[in-house]
């Protein structure tokens, strides 16, 4: 026992494994993330197959208004795509402080988007015991403003980490910002055709 | 290798065919449930006596290896005898084991499909008999079976009353949450699920008293959901008692529901 | 701006108040628990959501959430969260050495610590704990099934007596082995200072006794009628004691989600220089396949219990055919998560019997490289079998064929598992200890486990066997004979590496004798009562069947007997025998782990050997590597 | 050291014996019985005893004052049955909740009691329009159902009610369990959840001694 060296009392990690698992978990995050989203795929279209007592889809709903879906869709992928813009900006130059405005404003477009998801939901016009269309897609959308809003927590972080010079971000940092809300916007986008048009 | 060694596996070797024969021929001849009451139940017992007589070498001869390997060359657990002998590992043994495994499971696997398309198609023993399936429905609530009957009218029985000279094609469904019914001397387990209908074919073999339980739980009661008079019975006793029940249900007849498949009754899922 | 200059100013400044806190966290955390349940109550009783004459689901549910929350803030684990929101500096070296534990004593196994084998030696606790509080629930449930007539326990408490030995059980199970031994030796094994993500580590922990807690509470409630797997539309009839189901049930797939995250990642990128997925030690191999099958799996688990919050919550009919919604929802999405769940249980056994057999007969494992193939292949096929649960229920009976295919497919990559198990025996000079006559005794029990499953795999035989005792015996053989026979041998393995003292041989071999026989005596006669028709979770059965009923509750007793008699050999090394000076390596282990000095030091190591092996190269008497130094290449070392 | 393990013994007894104290509680929790009343009548040679219960819209006592129940003599929810082995029990419901309906319209028709009828305020009956049950008295394993009539609104008497009247013949000792059929537990899925499932309420136990 006293053959061996003590070990430091304090013990520094290694910067560079510590960005590979933040990378590295971040896409398993994604990935269990995927089997949950896929297991709402499955519910709509079981349900929509099953279609049990024809209350899949009764009468008197209809999908969400598309305008304000689309809104929100629009949102969606240009927050999405000036917080890619903003993870290119960075790689383009890292170090440089040129992409916090890109950011800022991703961030900005984020929290509209949440909240024009949170109005969409609530005025939907859908009560739970019309029927399983409704059911899931309520669902789902919660689901949806849930991640987003986790999309929005992440910028902040990032941001004031920057912005109060405590915790500069890094590229991979970003890059993983980046791929989530990439991910968030494919499913949205995935959740968007199937509400309106798979009907 | 050492001629005691030697020995010794032979030993092993010969327990295990002995003990793999034996079993095999008691397992052979064994009355093994469900029995064969029915047609399904007489296949099941047949995949069962065959998977048991697979099964039974194949764990004798794993027992027999392991207590072998263990037992035989054992040391003490404070003694410090190396074996000078290292294998990491023989990939005939290896490709040998995964080969035969995976023909064992293939041939199970096989062996199982067939019986299964046989249950499902048409009965092989029931062929002499020309008629019709009888159709009966098992309708499951919580928590009790009743049975109805819809090539007599559509009446209602708390008990299962089947004859033994014809088919018997079995509609389950429920009224409420899943139940499943369970005809264990008929080796018939079919869920029921509200809305939804669920069939099984059968030929009965054997006249008799027999349980049926539930065996999908389904709350406070689902213990007691069993019923042990279920019967098979002669055809003429079939039709004495189906005219029986029929007075007895008389009352009643005219409010039963025309008879469907699938249920939707009237105190919906949340009451009104 | 303000306080970032403050902060900068003194950048290693210690923070007594945050300590004090810190130290104080469990009590914080149950003064939170309460706040928090309190307040959803308050909450869910605003009036949003109409009641039903069950009570107020939504009530119950904030409250429960809340107060895992609370707990969870009580314990400090969203200072860091909340303070990167707000983009405050981070943790300094020294702040990290004291979330470590560094210096000090027993205390920090009583708060948010991060290091790996605090966070196992907790999960031992725990682990324990509810293994026999579940296994009180299996001595009442046989106690009353002395008599095929309800005697003692009424109706509705015998469901919930049911239900809370299956759920404490499975919860138990699935972090069993990954949990108190994963977390310890994982990290130490690949030569890491840490996991990867230590604070989701403990985040994984402290997740557990919260759900543990709500899922007992449930009887205060009036528990849940539904058995583990908790089939809608049962469910959405059920009282109150349901969202204590719901909630917990939730928290564990959390946690085995997150468990599983961090394991992989760790296992990715941690590994020592040198230390190729080839030369992984095979526990580790277990624990990494394990971790993938809950990280995928288990989500789903948390968004069906999301859609069965909303059917009892909110009266959505997802489940509830009249309103469209279909009970075979939710089985499928139930046993899609429920089947890899069992594969949880039993991958991290079959590492770890494997990483003993080499101790005991020393001699390198045989066929290494088909055994990490066999549990792959394990872990991949069991996302394919689920509907196997499902052969009687009336859906999709074209697909019965492929499910009893791949069902049966999976016996060949288990089979593997003997094979390599036989082959590493074959001619060795086995050493009897307990924990080998542990690992003989599961390959025995598993071995019964296995057959059995083959029987429940082939559809028409399934037809007379489902849901029956034979069901349950089965799966006691693989989860009870195996996973717990692993465990029981594993603590006896690693205890003197985990704390410096040994269980008494001599006791352990007894233990073992009667453990061993009670068990199999118990579940014998369950598999005949199985086949002779006596249906699962019954209060009232065949009279016949009494006497095999009555030899089985006898057994079990015998066995909970044993199992009790375990605990107080632990207890009585641990606290009342003064305090032995063993031997540092009493097995004479060539593992890594066994090189550390006892107690391992908070950081593991030194410095990270690069050079790597096999740690089962017993002919040479060489570890594969020894901490604290570089060693020079070893015969057969070099990476590959 | 001896003082800590006394005190770490003694606090486990503690804690085992409160579990065990809970735990035993929890699981004997049994409704209040019903004694069933011997008379000198008989019926076919068999002793003839009296139960009398009363069915209720809101049991008004107890932890569930708004679950529909069972009463027994004194306004507790009781739905614990001891007769004796081998006798007649002469039942006495008076039923005063309102109809709402069977979900199995089989469950209308009287079965296994004497004479396959019953009496509803002295006029004998052997059926009942299912939409009119409140509830059903059933004991599946002796065979005896009766669907129990329920109170319209322009009924009579204070409080309305139906009084219904049946005799069934007990077999020797058991347990035999009994429930009602119309799936009165209102606002649960359906309306078997809350009362339907506990003992005391609308599920019982016959205990024949």
């Amino acid at each position: 026992m006293t053959a061996l060296p003590q070990t430091p009392a304090i013990h520094e990690p290694d910067p560079v494994v510590r960005s590979r698992s933040l990378i590295l978990g971040s896409r398993l995050m994604l990935g269990a993330n995927l089997t949950a989203q896929l297991s709402f795929l499955f519910a709509y279209l079981y349900l929509r197959a099953n279609n049990n007592n024809g209350m899949w889809h009764p009468d008197g709903v209809s999908p969400p208004p598309i305008g304000l879906a689309v809104t929100v869709l629009v949102l969606q992928v240009a927050a999405f795509a000036i917080v890619w813009a903003a993870s290119s900006a960075l790689n383009r130059q890292p170090g440089a402080s040129g992409f916090v405005r890109i950011l800022e404003l991703g961030l900005i477009v984020g929290v509209a988007c949440l909240a024009f998801r949170l109005f969409q939901i609530t005025h939907l016009g859908w009560t739970p015991d019309k029927g399983t269309y409704v059911d899931v897609s309520i669902l789902w959308f919660f689901f949806l403003a849930a991640q987003v809003f986790i999309g929005i927590l992440w910028l902040i972080k990032l941001l004031s980490g920057q912005l109060r010079r405590t915790v500069p971000v890094t590229v991979a940092d970003l890059r993983s910002a980046a791929e989530y809300w990439a991910f968030v916007t494919v499913v949205s986008l995935g959740v968007f055709l199937l509400v309106q048009y798979v009907t | 290798m050492p001629p005691r060694r030697r020995t010794l596996i032979n030993i092993i070797a010969g327990t295990w065919a002995v003990l793999a024969a034996a079993g095999d021929i008691a397992l052979n001849s064994l009355p093994l449930p469900p029995g064969s009451a029915t047609d399904i139940a007489g296949s099941e017992t047949q995949v069962i006596r065959i998977l048991a007589m697979m099964a039974w070498p194949i764990f004798v001869a794993v027992v027999a290896g392991l207590v072998f390997t263990l037992y035989v060359d054992r040391v003490a657990p404070d003694a410090r005898e190396f074996d000078a002998q290292t294998l990491r590992g023989n990939s005939r043994v290896q490709t040998m084991w995964i080969a035969g495994s995976t023909t064992i499971v293939l041939g199970v696997a096989i062996f199982g499909t067939i019986t299964l398309a046989n249950d499902t198609t048409v009965p092989t023993v029931a062929q002499a008999v020309p008629n019709t399936p009888l159709e009966v429905q098992v309708i499951a609530q919580q928590w009790y079976f009743t049975y109805r009957y819809p090539s007599f009218g559509g009446f209602e029985s708390a008990h299962l009353v089947i004859p033994s000279d014809r088919e018997i094609e079995f509609h389950v469904t429920s009224l409420d949450v899943t139940h499943s019914f369970w005809f264990f001397a008929a080796g018939v387990k079919a869920d029921a699920v509200p809305e939804h209908d669920n069939s099984v074919d059968m030929q009965p073999l054997k006249t008799g008293t027999y349980r049926i339980e539930c065996s999908e739980l389904c709350g406070i009661w689902h213990g007691s959901m069993s019923d042990d008079n279920a019967q098979i019975v002669s055809a003429g006793d079939f039709n004495t008692w189906a005219q029986q029940q029929q007075q007895l249900d008389a009352p009643i007849m005219k409010f039963l529901p025309p008879y469907s498949h699938t249920y939707v009754p009237a105190p919906g899922a949340y009451g009104s | 701006m303000v306080d970032a200059v403050a902060v900068s100013k003194t950048p290693a400044a210690p923070r007594p108040l945050s300590r004090t806190l810190h130290q104080w966290g469990l009590l914080l955390g149950v003064i939170g628990a309460v706040l928090g349940f309190l307040l959803g109550y308050f909450l869910g009783g605003l009036g949003f959501v109409d009641n039903n004459s069950n009570g107020s689901n939504i009530q119950i549910l904030l409250a429960y959430s809340l107060s895992a929350v609370g707990f969870l803030a009580g314990m400090g684990f969203f200072n860091r969260l909340i303070g990167s929101l707000l983009g405050q500096r981070p943790p300094t070296l020294a702040d990290e050495a004291y979330l470590h534990g560094e210096g000090a004593g027993l205390s920090r196994y009583f708060r948010l610590t991060v290091d790996h084998k605090v966070i196992g030696m907790q999960y031992v606790v725990m682990i324990l704990f509810f293994l026999f509080a579940g296994g009180l629930g299996a001595m009442l449930i046989r106690g009353e099934l002395l008599s095929p007539q309800p005697s003692y326990v009424t109706p509705e408490s015998y469901l919930t007596l049911v239900g809370l030995h299956s759920v404490i059980m499975i919860f138990m199970a699935s972090a069993a082995i990954i949990g108190p031994l994963g977390n310890y030796f994982v990290p130490i094994m690949i030569g890491a200072r840490n996991m990867a993500f230590p604070r989701l580590e403990a985040l994984t922990f402290w997740l557990l006794p919260p759900a543990g807690l709500i899922l007992l509470s449930s009887v205060f409630l009036g528990g849940f009628p539904t058995g583990w797997t908790g089939y809608a539309p049962l469910s959405d009839q059920a009282v109150l004691g349901m969202d204590a189901y719901l909630v917990a049930f939730g928290l564990i797939g959390l946690s085995i989600m997150l468990s599983g995250l961090n394991m992989i990642t760790t296992v990715i990128t941690m590994r020592a220089p040198g230390l190729r997925f080839t030369k992984l030690p095979i526990f580790v191999w277990g624990v990494f396949i394990t971790s993938w099958l809950g990280l995928l799996a288990a989500p789903v688990l948390a968004s069906v219990i999301l859609m069965e919050v909303f059917d009892r919550t909110f009266h959505a009919t997802l489940f509830v055919p009249a309103g469209g919604g279909t009970p075979y929802l939710w089985q499928n999405l139930f046993w899609f998560f429920g089947h890899p769940e069992v594969y949880i249980f039993i991958i991290p056994a079959f590492g770890l019997i494997m990483e003993m057999l080499p101790v005991f007969t020393r001699r390198p494992l045989w066929g290494y490289r088909v055994a990490v193939g066999g549990m792959l292949g394990v872990g991949v096929l069991s996302f394919f079998v689920w509907q196997h649960h499902l052969f009687v229920s009336g859906i999709a009976p074209a697909l019965r064929p492929f499910y009893m295919f791949s069902t049966e497919a999976i016996s060949v990559p288990t089979g593997i598992i003997f094979l390599v198990a036989l082959g590493t025996l074959w001619r060795a000079r086995t050493r009897f200890t307990v924990p080998m006559l542990f690992v003989g005794a599961f390959l025995f029990n598993f071995l019964i486990g296995g057959l059995t499953g083959v029987f429940l795999s082939d559809v028409p035989a399934d037809f007379s066997l489902h849901a029956s005792y034979f069901v349950q015996a089965h799966f006691h053989y693989t989860i009870m004979g195996g996973e717990v026979f692993a465990l029981v041998g594993g603590l006896t393995y690693y205890l003197p590496k985990m704390t410096g003292r040994q269980l008494n041989a001599r006791a352990g071999r007894r233990q073992f004798w009667v453990m061993f026989i009670s068990f199999n005596s118990t579940f014998l006669c369950l598999l005949a009562v199985g086949m002779l028709g006596m249906t699962r979770r019954v209060i009232s059965y065949q009279p016949e069947l009494q006497g095999l009923n009555i030899a089985a509750s006898i057994s079990a007793f015998v066995l909970g007997a044993s199992m009790l008699f375990w605990l107080g050999m632990i207890v009585w090394s641990l606290i009342l025998r003064p305090a032995l000076a063993t031997q540092k390596n009493p097995w004479e282990s060539l593992g890594i782990e066994w090189q550390l000095p006892t107690p391992v030091p908070t950081y593991n190591f030194d410095t990270v050997p690069v050079t790597w092996a096999l740690p089962y190269e017993y002919d040479t008497g060489q570890p594969a590597a020894i901490p604290g130094r570089t060693q020079p290449a070893l015969a057969g070392g070099t990476p590959t | 050291m001896r003082l800590r393990v006394a005190f770490l013994g003694l606090a486990l007894i503690i804690v085992g014996a409160g579990i065990a104290l809970f735990v035993t509680l929890y699981l004997i929790k049994t409704p209040p019985a019903v004694t069933a009343a011997t008379t000198n009548n008989s019926v076919e040679g068999l002793p003839v005893v009296n139960v009398t219960l009363t069915t209720v819209g809101a049991a008004g006592t107890g932890p569930h004052p708004n679950w529909v129940a069972y009463l027994n003599d004194n306004g507790d929810p009781s739905t614990y049955i001891h007769a004796p082995a081998n006798s007649v029990i002469h039942m006495t419901i008076n039923q005063q909740d309102s109809a709402s309906g069977l979900r199995n319209e089989y469950f209308g028709l009287v079965r296994g009691t004497v004479d396959n009828s019953m009496k509803v305020n002295g006029k004998t009956m052997q059926a009942i329009d299912p939409t009119t049950a409140a509830h059903t008295f059933t004991i599946p394993d002796l065979g005896v159902s009766v669907p129990l009539l329920g109170v319209t609104s322009d009924q009579q008497g204070n409080p309305p009610q139906n009084v219904v009247e049946f005799d069934f013949k007990v077999p020797g000792p058991g347990l035999y369990r009994w429930q009602c059929f119309v799936p009165c537990g209102a606002g649960t899925l359906y309306g078997n959840g809350g009362p339907m499932q506990t003992l005391g309420y609308m599920a019982g136990e016959l205990v024949v001694s």
